[in-house]
């Protein structure tokens, strides 16, 4: 997590995320690295356990069709408008893929504490609900802080991924990557092991060197390989750069229905060259 | 006044949140967005509203994290929940149905309800489709339960159930809904039919007040043009013609 | 904290701070409220717990040798190369102010505890030190996820201060306040009940309107009112706009030495009308 | 090769830095700043520094509690801190002397010790003045200590103590300094007399060595002009040409 951050293809990129390895993904809305899970999906990664922050869509259900996925942590995997998540929700029916059940604030809750270097952190509700009682690696303690007699309180562990993955608007060509407002990429890439992040494009200039942009910017320091992907979160749409390929995510939702319309639409979105811009 | 079916629920929403000062909306949510905007149009006093749909939509500068801690710091007052099941007792199932973990039908995940159900102190339960499917006795997963034990800290959860249907209540002392109003078209005889679970009601209950001529013309005027920024599909669905920018 | 953000002049800015209240204070690179402070010295403010986050120098010494602090909770009280803070320094000595003395991680962990809702927040370190010894509030438990036979880990209860008060570089008319890197700034106001600025400057536009500047950005939803003070850090300085006075420092540092001397640098400086630019 | 006092100090440290690959250097520290950037010069592989006094001489962009979380990430490999004073088993007091709370001297406080302490693998003490006032046999107040008991997370510690005299490595196991190297100048009767606590050391110490030509030019050349832009103070009275930009 030292070294100087690498420019990379997204192929070699893929070949950054060994199979069997933790892997946060953020929310579609945050940076979707789609070109970068294709690029998984032609590598044939296996066995990864899949850190959803907090829930993740298109993904995260690719990535469990295309068999690339033990485990999902997640809040919450679904198409959105387009609906469920179809090769998820099959592979939890069928039980070929194990879920961590969670909910949002306590996935982010288990990143900062491994952001802080700590063996947990607490978070407040939760208790009462089924999401706590399938999870057996929470723990409720009574708050040695409380004035009353009782005050359960959960405590969540650590979440460090060996590796996070997304996809952001520019980098400099130090690794410094602009994240703007989407503060949580910041405590995926603290958490994780390695980082790796996709970007729109490569920029000359120093992002740190005015405040301005250093604000919304993830430094080198946490930023272990970049690769430029144009429209690299499509078909998912990307902050005001370009709005979802409706027409692909609906096309997605008819044919991943089936296992086979699914390794369909593999072959010709995945083992395909990455979409030219403008499609 | 004559409207369609979503006015009359953003209608009936917005006269839920009043009083309100901060009010979120997650995902997938054009009616209770609508409401909100519909309610801030209304407030004599400064009220926001938070799309978490909407890039520019709300004012989260440190990522979505933000909503939950704000939530805890009490800077929330109004959210709104769905559920693939509700029961009587407000417990609400976003997991899916049959035995968990390989439930026969899965849904999304419990998102950050588990959560939010025990801080926001206005939490209106929405779903427009109003059936025993839904609405059940006891739900197969509770992604978030409706009441806690006295030992539990809570600041919020459950006010209201607002349905294709009805509006009901939620009396956390008692664990039970109490149904206000039917919707315009609709009757008590076809309400309980259609709900799984046992509820309180008076032996002719009210009718949900529909929008006002003003109201009506706030929700097809700026509440249309600002809800079609998040929602585009939506607002042309519903809003067909949402009048000149 | 849910109303509208209040457009105030420093006296009235001074006058939002009640006697007694907790004040959090800012590091005095992190801009420190000066013009602020003066005022509250002014209007005779008394009884105040002063929370610095996580350090002082100025300010807080001022404050102290005003008569307007009871306790002060802190990681460190200096002038930094113009010494140890005299005021602070001979108020602990005479047992004069009651000092609460923390490490810089802690002021942190118990403020997010406070942005998070939480009763607490857990840290590493800082077990086996004084610091930890003398502070009856601060507990020490057994990590319940510990796969050792025993883990002391330190937990830090919520710091929750009534009102926070800092210097910005600008605001804008809704409110909205640039806060750059200084993420630290965030923190205080997300713990604080109220959050009081000053800014260099009052500008056009909705700093929250582009992403470039809503990344640094705290919303008014935090903010209850903000005052208009152009070098308003001064003598401290303030980021790239103007650098510390150091002859009014040294000179501070010299008078205050004695209470008399104090009470001069006080009438001088505090109960005059704020230093026009450019000085 | 003939250097001042500051130019050995920084030379010596940035020998203690070697393999580093981020070292953070706190406030109202020159001479270690100029030691990290030196030793950054130096290296071979990337080397980070984080000068917390200078405004653009870090990288951190979430606050300074991003380097209390970095540290526990295990992205700082080195770090420095003083000591109002310093005993034998590195315990280090920053708050004052005599009885804590009502000290008879006050210093500012603990800063982030306490936590550093136990997280930065290489922690170097550094005070230049060696002196029984300073180097004491027990600190009066312990800022943070300098070993813990084996059931403590700890992941870092004191290596070395540099003064303007000698420079000792720690021996975390037996909780003991060992003196190293005397500077040129200075003897170990005057060393053994000037220090307040025991430590281990050779009959006959080595001397510190001082900087070869060619690291006194990149002292003096791009250690200084970079130091100044933190330090201008200190680097125009020790660096009185820094030669042109």
């Amino acid at each position: 997590m030292t070294d100087s951050c690498l420019f990379l293809s997204l192929d070699e990129l893929a070949a950054q995320v060994p199979d069997g390895v933790s892997l946060a993904l953020p929310k579609d809305s945050a940076g979707a690295p789609m070109a970068a899970v294709r690029a998984l999906v032609r590598r044939g990664a296996k066995d990864l356990h899949l850190i959803n922050v907090p829930t993740s869509g298109l993904a995260t259900d690719i990535l469990i069709g295309a068999g690339a996925a033990r485990l999902v942590e997640t809040s919450g995997v679904s198409l959105g408008e387009f609906g469920g998540a179809p090769r998820f929700n099959a592979a939890v029916k069928a039980g070929a893929v194990r879920v961590r059940d969670a909910t949002c604030p306590a996935i982010y809750a288990g990143l900062q504490a491994a952001e802080k270097g700590l063996p947990f952190m607490p978070l407040r509700g939760v208790i009462g609900s089924d999401v706590l009682a399938f999870r057996d690696d929470w723990k409720v303690i009574d708050n040695p802080f409380a004035e009353a007699a009782e005050d359960p309180l959960l405590l969540l562990p650590a979440i460090r991924p060996e590796v996070a993955l997304f996809h952001a608007r520019r980098a400099d060509r130090l690794g410094n990557v602009w994240i703007g407002v989407q503060g949580e990429l910041a405590i995926m890439a603290h958490a994780a092991e390695r980082t790796l992040v996709t970007v729109e494009e490569v920029v000359e200039g120093d992002l740190m060197a005015r405040e301005e942009s250093a604000a919304g910017t993830l430094p080198e320091v946490y930023v272990s390989a970049v690769a430029e992907a144009p429209r690299g979160a499509w078909p998912s749409g990307f902050l005001d750069l370009y709005p979802t390929d409706e027409a692909e995510l609906a096309d997605y939702a008819r044919l991943a229905r089936s296992a086979e319309g699914f390794a369909a639409y593999l072959e010709r979105g995945c083992t395909a060259p990455a979409p030219a811009a403008g499609r | 006044m004559d409207c369609r079916p979503e006015e009359l629920l953003i209608a009936a929403i917005a006269r839920l949140l009043r009083g309100c000062r901060n009010i979120a909306v997650g995902v997938s949510s054009p009616i209770p967005g609508s409401a909100a905007l519909l309610a801030r149009a209304e407030s004599e006093t400064p009220l926001r509203v938070e799309l978490l749909e909407s890039l520019d939509g709300n004012s989260f500068t440190r990522g979505s994290v933000e909503l939950f801690d704000r939530a805890a710091q009490g800077r929330i007052d109004a959210f709104f929940l769905g559920g693939g099941q509700i029961d009587g007792e407000a417990n609400i199932n976003l997991i899916g149905t049959g035995d968990y973990p390989r439930t026969a039908v899965r849904w999304p995940g419990s998102f950050g309800s588990a959560y939010l159900y025990f801080l926001v102190p206005r939490v209106i339960l929405f779903r427009e489709e109003h059936s025993r499917r839904v609405l059940v006795p006891k739900v197969d997963f509770v992604s978030a339960p409706g009441a806690s034990a006295p030992e539990v800290y809570r600041r919020g959860g459950p006010t209201a159930l607002v349905t294709g249907k009805a509006l009901f209540r939620f009396d956390a002392d008692r664990r039970r809904f109490r149904l206000e109003s039917l919707h315009p078209g609709h009757d008590l005889a076809d309400v309980l039919e259609t709900t799984g679970f046992d509820f309180d009601h008076d032996p002719a209950p009210a009718t949900t007040t529909g929008p006002d001529a003003a109201t009506l013309e706030m929700i097809r005027g700026p509440v249309a043009r600002e809800i079609a920024k998040a929602y585009p599909k939506f607002a042309a669905r519903v809003f067909p013609s949402p009048g000149p920018g």
